[in-house]
């Protein structure tokens, strides 16, 4: 990590205009803090929540468990508001990184590129699911389902 | 030299009786010391010779040592009596004219503020080049990039209107950006920051200082246009706030601080 | 405008209207004033911001009167009075006068000095300096907490920056290219070795300044850079023009005891006190009126009296104390910041809760190249050289006369750096170029070949050494005939080893101890200027002080030393003949002088 | 007119060696938190990747999602949990300390302590989380 190149890059001699002119590093710093903050909460409550604080932690993690979670509007904006900050503000972290260390700029490109789909793909998926998901799936094995499925 | 008998008709306030008593004491005891001793130290330095080297390599050199003598003695010891070859930059000798930036024992330092007391002497003391700029030869490095970002920050007075004479500026306006006044152009600061090291890309925290010390002068009336120029993907936010420029100033200037009142500006605009 | 550049032979040839030699408070102040108006470039061994100006602390000394009354012919009469009457009183006016706009330009370019409660730029008292004709200290010397020197380098080079002047940095400048063009010596150009690579370049100007600063490395304490060698005062020398007043060496009396490392006299200004093993307030004795305050010469002498009569501190008895231990904490931070922390680092002491171990140390050539007040160079007591300037502490007006007053010197380097910018453009944009000689940059590839190429066995740093011992031991704040004979047979002894040096660096990238050899050359040569200068100086006048001869001696010696090179080369012995110039009167008559 | 003597050195015969490093910068806290909070950043990412598709195996069946929350189950699995979560404590107390560096002068000056301060957060946290954890992981079958 600290240990990295001697000399600089000189494909890249003193910041050529190539790398000037507008940009979101101002934005993206202070994102980096707002969703740092928020994320504290609903990753720490999520954590808790899940392996801490439901009896059998871990062990009781199921279809059933989360199923049951997320059935409730209020975990499932939780959630969502979770898996946008943390891909996000991850993605960014990543991003920095890579310009950090990756000099090469096609594999630049390539990894910047991937990092940016795979935000999206995760996003995408993950918003969908949470508000498209059936806790009860017709013709399931209803001791897997969360208990509320029997009422049905 | 006509010496006459000691007077004692003393018109100034003299000192307070007892702290000067405190002070003579002290003195008389640190004179009853004996002689200082030499002491063999081992220096290992990097060198790189690029007309005959392909690459840096370490070097032992044994050399006597005082105690209160400085890393730079050592390299002159080296230099003036085993080899002259060794390259290394120098001038002023006490720490003001930032010619010798250089890791010793990893860590930045200027090599005439290292004291050989404050090493541990039973073990061989590193010292190589600065890091992150082009490696020339042996201790020195090209600086051409480093003063690029120096001089890209605009770093001068602007200001419109010639007063007549001074332009008026309060005592409290003056302390508002001294620290940053201080800077040397040694660069300690920027050669020990982990974000420069990866690409030389970042500006710095040599130039962000420099940029401090006019966005926060009262009489300056570009401050904004320094930010812009700071507010860049190579600019401000790339400090990771790793402290590492802090702790290698050698003029004590608190540059991260120096840093985050200039981010802290392009947000809520400069506050003087 | 010229500004071209070609290669011929491996030889790098450049042309600039205006070529200037070093980039310290000189030669920048002379560099912001052609940059706007012509070609100009700024040629300098160091990278400007390390040049030794940067390390001046006290301040700059100017008759703003913005604390206390004050008026700049008060400050002239200092200057001369100061420079125990061997200045010349109209350059000591031009220089008083032009202060005040020197510190405002300052002012005006950025630099941020220390404030009064008004928002004026504040003054404190500094050695020499006083009101009304010796009355009481005056407040003059205008600073930047005590590291005004660092804030004049920086404030100008930042200047220099943002009029995009042209520099060369790390190419050491070895000789001079003058041409005689009707029996006139015209200056043609300079030649450069770049250190990066080894190469040397041709600089051809109409006008050149050069402003190379002091040559205290003669000297083994001194308060010198190890880059002040002299080389600009050198060079001129060996081009067969004079140098004035050689023998006049500043001894700052406050240079950390055995370091060098300057305590500024502001400390005193401050209110420190000198004191003597016993504690007792010596300078009471010697200077009644002003104590502490007097002029360097008189503070450095009765220093070393002390310490000559048993009454010096430490195991050896061999240093005074220097007492900040009253000022406060408070004031030693905000005023004294640099000093108190390399009192602390490199002596271990801390100013607040003790007394600080200080002695004399080589600090100020007052001689140099000499110029008129238009900072044209002289080849002898009236003939300017045309084209040809310096300024700055390589250069001698003389303003400083026999002794420098505390901050006249960065006030010299503004108002003459000034003078030579401004003369030296207004001079190329009437003159051409004077033909380069074909072989102008023969005599230092000669230089640098015989030195690189020798088989002696001889030691650079060695020679050096032995130089600074003696020079120390013997041409130092006392003098006699017999020391300073014992000197110059010293340095002649060393003349002749010279030529033996061996350079193990062969290679020619960052060849440091190839230009070390260079420069001992020159260290070698002043030095004994200096010393032969001083053996003609049959009496006691400011920073000259013969114990053979303790008293001033108006009537044969109230005149300049001008010394010319009259044959020697590398390692051959140089003949030096010895002159005199007139000093320059306007108001103040030669007194005697006490504090 | 170029501003320095740049453009006029010759460009370089040889490549400049960019081959060995020297020692390692011997920085202080704050380098080795940067070290921290980054490789912790990075680990967290990854997992963040595969979290988010596992947990989408909800919409496949509640098979398949048991099928994968089972090997979160494993003995060994539990243990790199608790690094995890060590990892996220870590990330997000460190994380808490620099937004405070940037912000307010008193954390800048005091930005060391402020490491140990996390670390000691850090520290009671997992003493806090790891034992309730590995009992749930370690605890018989169906002790939920
Ligand atoms: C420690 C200290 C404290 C001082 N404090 C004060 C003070 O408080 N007040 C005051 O008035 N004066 C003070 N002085 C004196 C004053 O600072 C100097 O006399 C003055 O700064 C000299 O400036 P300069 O421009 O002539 O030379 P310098 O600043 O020494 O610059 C010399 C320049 O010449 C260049 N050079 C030299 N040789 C060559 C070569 N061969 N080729 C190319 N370039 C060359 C160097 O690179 C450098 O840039 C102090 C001096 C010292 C040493
Ligand atoms: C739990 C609360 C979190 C907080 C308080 C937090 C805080 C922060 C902060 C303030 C930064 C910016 C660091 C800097 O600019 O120096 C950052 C960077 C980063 N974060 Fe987080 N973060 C949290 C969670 C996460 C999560 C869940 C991930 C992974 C998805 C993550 C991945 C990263 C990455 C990769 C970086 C970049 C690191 C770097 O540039 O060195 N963080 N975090
Ligand atoms: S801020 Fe400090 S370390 Fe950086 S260049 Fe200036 S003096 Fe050197
Ligand atoms: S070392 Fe670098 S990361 Fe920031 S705090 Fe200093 S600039
Ligand atoms: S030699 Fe000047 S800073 Fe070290």
């Amino acid at each position: 990590m600290t240990a990295t190149i001697e000399n600089p890059n000189y494909a890249y001699p003193a910041r050529s205009a190539g790398r000037r002119g507008p940009n979101l590093e101002k934005a993206g710093w202070i994102f980096m803090r707002a969703s740092g903050v928020v994320l504290i909460v609903l990753i720490f409550g999520h954590l808790a929540f899940n392996l801490l604080w439901t009896p059998g932690g871990i062990r009781a993690v199921d279809f059933g468990f989360v199923g049951g979670k997320l059935a409730q509007p209020f975990w499932q904006w939780w959630d969502v508001l979770m898996l946008w900050l943390a891909i996000l503000h991850g993605s960014n972290g990543m991003r920095t990184i890579v310009n950090d260390y990756v000099h090469k700029p096609m594999i630049r490109t390539v990894a910047l590129w991937a990092i940016g789909i795979a935000a999206a793909v995760l996003i995408i998926l993950g918003t969908l699911i949470t508000f498209t998901f059936n806790p009860c799936p017709e013709g399931a094995d209803l001791s897997l389902l969360p208990s509320f499925c029997a009422e049905l | 030299m006509a010496a006459t008998q000691i007077t004692d008709n003393d018109t100034t306030p003299e000192p307070v009786d007892s702290a000067a008593e405190a002070a003579d004491r002290q003195v008389q005891a640190a004179d009853a010391i004996e002689e200082p001793q030499s002491f063999p130290v081992t220096v290992i330095v990097r060198r790189y010779d690029p007309e005959i080297d392909d690459e840096p390599r370490w070097v032992d050199y044994d050399v006597q040592m005082f105690a209160t003598e400085r890393i730079l003695d050592a390299l002159h010891r080296i230099k003036w009596e085993q080899d002259p070859s060794l390259a290394f930059r120098r001038s002023c000798a006490h720490g003001v004219c930032g010619s010798d930036a250089m890791r010793i024992n990893g860590k930045n330092r200027l090599a005439c503020k290292a004291l050989v007391k404050d090493f541990d002497t039973s073990k061989p003391i590193y010292v190589e080049a600065i890091k992150g700029l082009p490696l020339e030869k042996d201790l020195i490095v090209d600086m051409e990039p480093f003063f690029d970002s120096f001089r890209e920050i605009q770093p001068f007075l602007q200001a419109t209107g010639k007063p007549e004479k001074e332009r008026h500026q309060t005592i409290a306006q003056r302390e508002r950006f001294d620290d940053t006044t201080k800077c040397i152009l040694c660069a300690a600061c920027t050669t020990s920051c982990p974000v420069f090291w990866t690409d030389g890309q970042y500006f710095g925290p040599a130039a962000i200082v420099n940029a401090h010390r006019f966005i926060f002068d009262s009489r300056d009336e570009a401050s904004q246009v320094r930010l812009d120029i700071l507010n860049d993907r190579e600019g401000v936010w790339r400090c990771r706030t790793t402290f590492n420029c802090t702790d290698a100033c050698p003029r004590g200037i608190q540059v991260t601080k120096a840093i985050a009142e200039v981010k802290q500006a392009m947000m809520t605009g400069v506050k003087l | 405008m010229a500004d071209q550049s070609s290669v011929t032979d491996g030889i790098h040839y450049h042309q600039h209207d205006v070529v200037i030699v070093g980039a310290g408070g000189a030669g920048m102040r002379a560099a912001i004033e052609s940059a706007p108006k012509a070609s100009t470039a700024v040629i300098t061994k160091l990278y400007p911001t390390r040049s030794h100006t940067g390390a001046a602390q006290g301040g700059m000394a100017a008759a703003l009167a913005n604390v206390e009354e004050d008026s700049n012919e008060w400050h002239t009469y200092d200057t001369v009075k100061g420079g125990d009457y061997l200045t010349d009183q109209d350059s000591a006016e031009i220089l008083t006068r032009e202060a005040i706009d020197a510190v405002y330009d300052l002012e005006n370019m950025g630099l941020p000095f220390n404030r009064t409660p008004e928002g004026k730029i504040d003054q404190r008292r500094f050695g020499g300096h006083t009101r009304d004709h010796g009355k009481a200290p005056v407040r003059r010397a205008c600073y930047a907490a005590d590291r005004t020197g660092h804030m004049i380098l920086q404030t100008l080079y930042q200047n220099c920056v943002k009029h995009g002047v042209q520099f060369f940095n790390e190419f050491y400048v070895l000789d001079l290219v003058m041409a005689e063009i009707d029996g006139v010596k015209r200056v043609s150009g300079v030649v450069a070795y770049e250190l990066a690579t080894g190469e040397i370049h041709v600089f051809q100007g109409k006008s050149v300044i050069f402003a190379t600063g002091g040559f205290g490395k003669i000297y083994k304490t001194t308060s010198n850079a190890h880059t002040l060698t002299g080389d600009g005062v050198g060079i001129v020398w060996r081009k067969g023009l004079p140098l004035e007043d050689m023998e006049f060496y500043q001894f700052h009396p406050t240079g950390l005891a055995g370091l060098g490392i300057l305590l500024t006299e502001g400390a005193r200004g401050e209110g420190a006190i000198l004191r003597n093993a016993s504690g007792e307030r010596f300078m009471e004795r010697y200077a009644p009126t002003i104590k502490d305050l007097a002029p360097r010469d008189i503070v450095a002498r009765s220093m070393v009296q002390e310490v000559l009569d048993g009454r010096g501190a430490g195991p050896h008895k061999d240093y005074v104390y220097l007492d900040c231990t009253h000022l406060g904490a408070e004031v030693l931070e905000t005023k004294l910041p640099d000093i108190t922390e390399f009192a602390r680092t490199y002596l271990g002491v801390d100013p607040v809760t003790e007394r600080v171990p200080v002695y004399p140390t080589a600090h100020y050539a007052m001689g140099g190249i000499p110029t008129n007040n238009d900072a044209e160079v002289l080849a002898d007591n009236e003939t300017v050289v045309p084209g040809l300037y310096a300024a700055g502490e390589c250069a001698c007006v003389s303003v400083h006369g026999a002794n420098r007053l505390g901050t006249n010197s960065l006030l010299d380097i503004n108002v003459f750096g000034k003078r030579a910018g401004n003369n030296a453009v207004a001079y190329a944009q009437t003159a051409d170029f004077v033909d380069l000689p074909a072989d102008a940059a023969d005599g230092v590839v000669k230089l640098l070949a015989q030195l690189r190429e020798g088989t002696g066995t001889e030691n650079v740093a060695e020679i050096r050494k032995a130089l600074q011992e003696t020079m120390d031991r013997n041409a130092q704040v006392f003098r006699t005939d017999e020391t300073l004979q014992t000197a110059l047979a010293d340095i002649a002894v060393l003349r002749t080893r010279y030529p033996n040096v061996r350079i193990h660096d062969r290679g020619r990238r960052f060849n440091t101890d190839l230009l070390e050899a260079v420069e001992l050359g020159f260290l070698l040569d002043l030095a004994e200027i200096v010393v032969v200068s001083a053996i003609n100086r049959k009496e006691s006048r400011g920073a000259h002080m013969r114990d053979d001869y303790p008293t001033r001696d108006d009537e044969n010696y109230m005149q300049h030393t001008m010394a010319y090179r009259t044959a020697g080369d590398i390692g051959l012995p140089q003949e030096i003949r010895l002159d005199w110039k007139p000093v320059r009167f306007t108001h103040y008559e030669p007194q005697e002088r006490k504090y | 007119m170029s501003e320095t003597s740049s453009s006029l050195t010759l460009p370089d015969p040889s490549p400049r060696k960019t081959t060995f490093s020297g020692t390692l910068y011997r920085g202080n806290e704050g380098m080795w938190s940067w070290v921290l909070h980054r490789i912790t950043g990075v680990a967290i990412y990854f997992f963040l990747l595969v979290h988010v598709l596992d947990t989408a195996l909800i919409r496949v069946s509640p098979e398949a999602y048991n099928a994968v929350m089972a090997t979160y189950k494993n003995p060994i699995m539990g243990l790199g949990e608790v690094v995890l979560v060590g990892a996220v404590v870590l990330h997000a107390m460190n994380g808490l300390r620099i937004i405070l560096v940037d912000a307010w002068p008193w954390a800048t000056k005091h930005q060391r302590l402020l490491f140990w301060i996390v670390m000691g957060l850090v520290a009671v946290l997992m003493l806090y989380f790891t034992p309730t954890h590995l009992i749930n992981v370690f605890s018989p079958e169906g002790g939920a």
